[in-house]
């Protein structure tokens, strides 16, 4: 897959929440080649290693992407600093995103805390067609509440503590849903590893074609080092490595071993 | 322009910087940021006989100026190196450095043997691998064990031998005369250094093989004291590597002894490293009124 | 506030952050910044039987996340150090531990005999130093030497005894249990990894000595793992350093083993380093639920 | 002797030349504390050590202090990126000044390059009865040339290639003053370690006491890792190390091995 890699200036900066920051960044380059589920590597101070992180949306008209983080370590800690204006270097767009069907499909997306800006590109493009199921840990903390209005998305927020939204996690109403009769011709999952299981274990469940969003430690970003591995299910019946940065970091849920 | 093609046991490259094994893979990703005719060389994913799954994730983790590798030798196999890789690659215009990492010394004469037909340029016998089980650093770390697998290789091959040497060792010198005395071509030092982090919160080392090998600026000094002393105990050359990741660091190693240089780990900090050191290394050539790259190695004057 | 005093060798800490050889003095520097009572001990200069001039300038080089150094054991003696300097810092509420590197071994003998009258808390005797040509590392990375000097030494004092052990080394855990079958009372590691430093532009090494120790940020993910190979060949404390620059580098090395730490370059990057750790340390065992520092030591859950 | 070390901010950032930058820097603490001739450790992004510089002026009544640099290598590049109001980690005032003589003697202040800026708290102290004498490559490179006449001092300029003031060394006009009689109360040189030398045997060959300010690669900067050795003569005729940081920067002449 083509990629490029520059040096890209800021835009917009915004404080989503009290960690989560909201960067718009100018490159027509990779707004051009990128697909949504895709991502970036991004060069931060100090660090020796570049940061993946999801492209959260990709203007081809205005040709800028948009990457939506949370503060986790030093290395997101110090991309937090940058500021509008300030250029950063960005590697991508990498490895395979989701895969789209036609818009009058229905889908699920879901979303877990930092795994819901990976989907704004896919609610924008199903729009009234897609429910969005996401949660967070509680009010404070939740992110991109606007946005899917704005696409006419069925829209239901879910927190730990029911401080916002529906008290319950994302994938208790999935399952509600389903066991309800409801069957989309997709669910898109994107959020913590026992979150993206249980999406995967209900997908199974009703038969429903599943694709996730996997994370895993990076070095290259591009296919190269073989560092970002991820148990997988192969076709023979035995397992192996696919790499997240390649192969992923979507995956359909069939294929991943937890 | 000064002149750059240099000369390592009879393969000549169009200049001292290589891309490191386990870094750039067989080539095909980077070509999306720059020709691989820009390179010296690659020296490519250290194979094994049979296909070979690695070891389980996490396998990075990051350290001060540095980075923790425990992919543990994932490779195709050679036989799908030779079938599946090696033809596009022996096109790009660069050197094809085959790196071998059999777990047995039976098992690199027989990878040999199958690369010997081929057209690789240069075979990399890796005696260093921290992260596998069996072979690796087992055979690098003990002098006897060393000069063993490279008495089985050389008498398998024709193709130019370079021996990549741990430095994991209380004395890298020693290893690496006994593997010259044993008809080693070339030399290349250093592999990774066996290494460790820890995530507080879970208490679990960062990677699941819970070490791996470090790599990256932090190793340099230590590897340019390496190449140096190795270059004051042997006489064929030396290809110097760890923790370069600009000009300077490759000027430093040859003068330290290194006919050529491998850049590993910073390629993934800066993609284009490579290809920056091989341009700026040319500009301080050029700064400095020397006409060829060569005439930097061995030239540090120990006071 | 959780507990912070641990127990080494019979001997009681304020905490677990001690200020490593070499890179304090005698404790007189530091002062103006800190008490040295927030220290859980210092460890002072290696001394030697009689004063040593130590190596000729320049002796310091920075490296990526490190610095070499090659200051040669300048110290004016054991005489020296028991008149003009342990009176003033016995008294001033700190673990006093006192690094001896003699060059032979009856060298070593005779500074502790001379020490072993004195009120200093533990010896730590250095078979490590890679700056000197007589003793240190030679005596260090080999298990035999290590053993016989360890002997020595621990049959001429009743003072709880550190050994403090060489990482240019093929086994580390190997040198651990030799020199713990002769009676060290504990262990500290790591010291110095031999590098260099080239000045291209005159084409001498940095350091007049040509090579000099390694430490600070660099190295320690290798100095971590070492702490986790002696600790899981050896039954006595470990005091773990190399690189320890923040809490969470001291508690990744107390996970790994360590019952205490040592923090050397880093306090020259910031000289109030040691005393944050303690305060951070605190503050991270109070955000966990854990009561007692000692808790942390070996908690380390391997894959 | 004391010193402290503390966040201090820049108030004014100038460019003298080329490559060098001159800071002032609000610290009422250091300045307070601090003599000619002393110099200060700073922090810089990235570099596990900090950079000696010397204190080139030293104001108690308006609490600054001031630092002039040169860009030799990647600390002082980094350091040069700062700007007026940020922040600079500093440790100091460090090592031993300059000895004061009482202002009515007569000095000669011998400054080479970048070794000039340390003599300006001596040139002010001195006024009228100091003769400085400073070099430089070239006119592009000379930096303070004002600085002096502000104080009355009598300022000889020179030039390697004689672009500006007189062409030559300043151990060349020094030598010629001394030759043609001129004795002062003391010679101070701050510079290269050539120039130093020179002036140290001048100052020898005609007896005069002289005060010269010595570099060397530090860790610490207090006296404590004695990093930075300096060959000395002992009194009873041997050889020793003194330290840079601690016995100097300014050493007697008489007392340094070259
Ligand atoms: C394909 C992909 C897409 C991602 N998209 C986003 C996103 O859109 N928004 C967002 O906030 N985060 C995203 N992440 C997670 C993000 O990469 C990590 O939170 C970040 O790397 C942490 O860096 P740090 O220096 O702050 O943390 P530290 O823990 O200090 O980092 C130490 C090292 O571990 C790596 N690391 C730590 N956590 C992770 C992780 N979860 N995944 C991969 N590497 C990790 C770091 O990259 C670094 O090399 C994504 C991860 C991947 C793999
Ligand atoms: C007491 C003292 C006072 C000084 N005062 C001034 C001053 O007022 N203005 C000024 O421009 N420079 C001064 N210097 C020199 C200044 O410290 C160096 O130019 C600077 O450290 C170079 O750092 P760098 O990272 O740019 O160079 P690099 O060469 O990249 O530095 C690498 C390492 O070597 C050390 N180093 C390199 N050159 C020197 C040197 N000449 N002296 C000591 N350490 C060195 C650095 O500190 C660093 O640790 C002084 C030095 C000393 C010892
Ligand atoms: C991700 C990764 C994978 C590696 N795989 C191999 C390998 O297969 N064979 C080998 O000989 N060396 C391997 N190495 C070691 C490098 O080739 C090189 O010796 C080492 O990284 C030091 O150089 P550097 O500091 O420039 O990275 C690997 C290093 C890294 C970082
Ligand atoms: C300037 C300097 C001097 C040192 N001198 C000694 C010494 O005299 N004795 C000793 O055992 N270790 C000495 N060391 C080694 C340190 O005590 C420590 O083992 C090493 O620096 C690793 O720790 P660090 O990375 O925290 O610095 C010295 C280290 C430095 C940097
Ligand atoms: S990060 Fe290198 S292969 Fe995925
Ligand atoms: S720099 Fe540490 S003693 Fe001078």
């Amino acid at each position: 897959m083509p990629y490029v890699q520059g040096i890209y200036p800021i835009l917009f900066k915004e404080n989503l929440s009290k960690n989560v920051f909201d960067f718009t960044i100018k490159s027509k380059e990779i707004a051009s080649l990128a697909q949504p589920g895709q991502f970036v590597q991004i060069r931060v101070p100090y660090m020796p290693l570049r940061r993946p992180i999801s492209l959260a949306d990709i203007n081809l008209d205005k040709d800028y992407i948009r990457i939506v983080f949370e503060i986790k370590g030093q290395g997101t800690g110090y991309l937090a600093q940058f500021k509008a204006w300030d250029n950063l270097d960005i590697l991508g767009p990498l490895g395979r995103g989701f895969t789209m069907l036609p818009p009058n499909k229905r889908v699920y997306l879901i979303g877990g805390g930092i795994g819901t800006p990976p989907l704004v590109p896919l609610a924008g493009y199903y729009g009234g067609n897609a429910t969005v199921i996401t949660g967070f840990r509680n009010a404070k903390a939740v992110i991109l509440d606007d946005e899917f209005k704005k696409f006419f998305n069925e829209h239901i927020l879910c927190t730990d503590d029911g401080s916002m939204g529906i008290k319950g996690f994302v994938t208790d109403v999935l399952y509600q849903r389903l066991k309800g009769g409801d069957r989309p011709d997709m669910i898109y999952a994107c959020g913590p590893k026992p979150m993206l299981q249980r999406v995967a274990q209900l997908a199974a469940e009703f038969d429903i074609e599943c694709e996730i969003s996997m994370e895993e430690r990076m070095a290259c970003g591009i296919g190269a080092c073989l560092g970002c591995a991820c148990k997988t299910h192969e076709h023979d019946g035995t397992s192996s490595y696919a790499h997240v940065c390649k192969d992923g970091p979507v995956f359909n849920s069939k294929e991943v071993i937890f | 322009m000064a002149h750059m093609r240099v000369k390592i046991a009879g393969v000549e490259l169009n200049n001292p910087v290589i891309v490191a094994s386990g870094c750039a893979g067989f080539g095909r990703e980077y070509e999306e940021l720059f020709p691989l005719s820009r390179l010296g060389g690659i020296s490519v994913k250290g194979m094994t006989l049979h296909p070979k799954a690695g070891n389980p994730p996490p396998r990075i983790a990051e350290t001060p100026s540095g980075m923790l590798n425990s992919v543990g030798l994932e490779n195709p196999g050679v036989d799908h190196f030779i079938e599946h890789e090696l033809p596009y690659l022996s096109q790009k215009g660069t050197t094809v450095i085959a790196n071998v990492a059999g777990s047995t010394p039976e098992d690199c004469v027989a990878i040999v043997r199958k690369l010997d037909p081929t057209n690789v340029d240069m075979i990399e016998l890796n005696i260093s691998c921290p992260n596998v089980k069996q072979g690796g650093a087992a055979f690098g770390t003990n002098c006897q064990s060393a000069a063993e697998v490279t008495k089985a290789v050389r008498q398998a091959t024709s193709k130019p031998l370079m021996v990549k040497l741990s430095p994991n060792v209380t004395s890298i010198s020693e290893i690496a005369k006994a593997v010259e005395a044993e008809g080693a071509d070339a030399l290349s030092l250093v592999n990774t250094f066996l290494g460790m982090r820890i995530d507080v919160e879970s208490k679990r080392p960062i990677l699941h093989n819970n070490v791996g090998g470090l790599s990256g600026p932090a190793i340099f000094p230590i590897a340019l004291r390496m190449v140096w002393e190795v270059y004051n105990a042997v006489k064929v050359p030396i290809i110097g590597m760890g923790g370069i990741y600009d000009s300077i660091y490759a000027i430093e190693m040859m003068m330290a002894g290194a006919s050529a240089v491998q850049v590993g780990a910073a390629i993934f900090t800066d993609p284009l490293t490579p290809v920056y050191i091989v341009d700026r290394v040319n500009q301080w050539l050029d700064d400095h009124g020397i006409h060829n790259v060569s005439e930097l190695t061995g030239t540090v004057k120990p006071w």
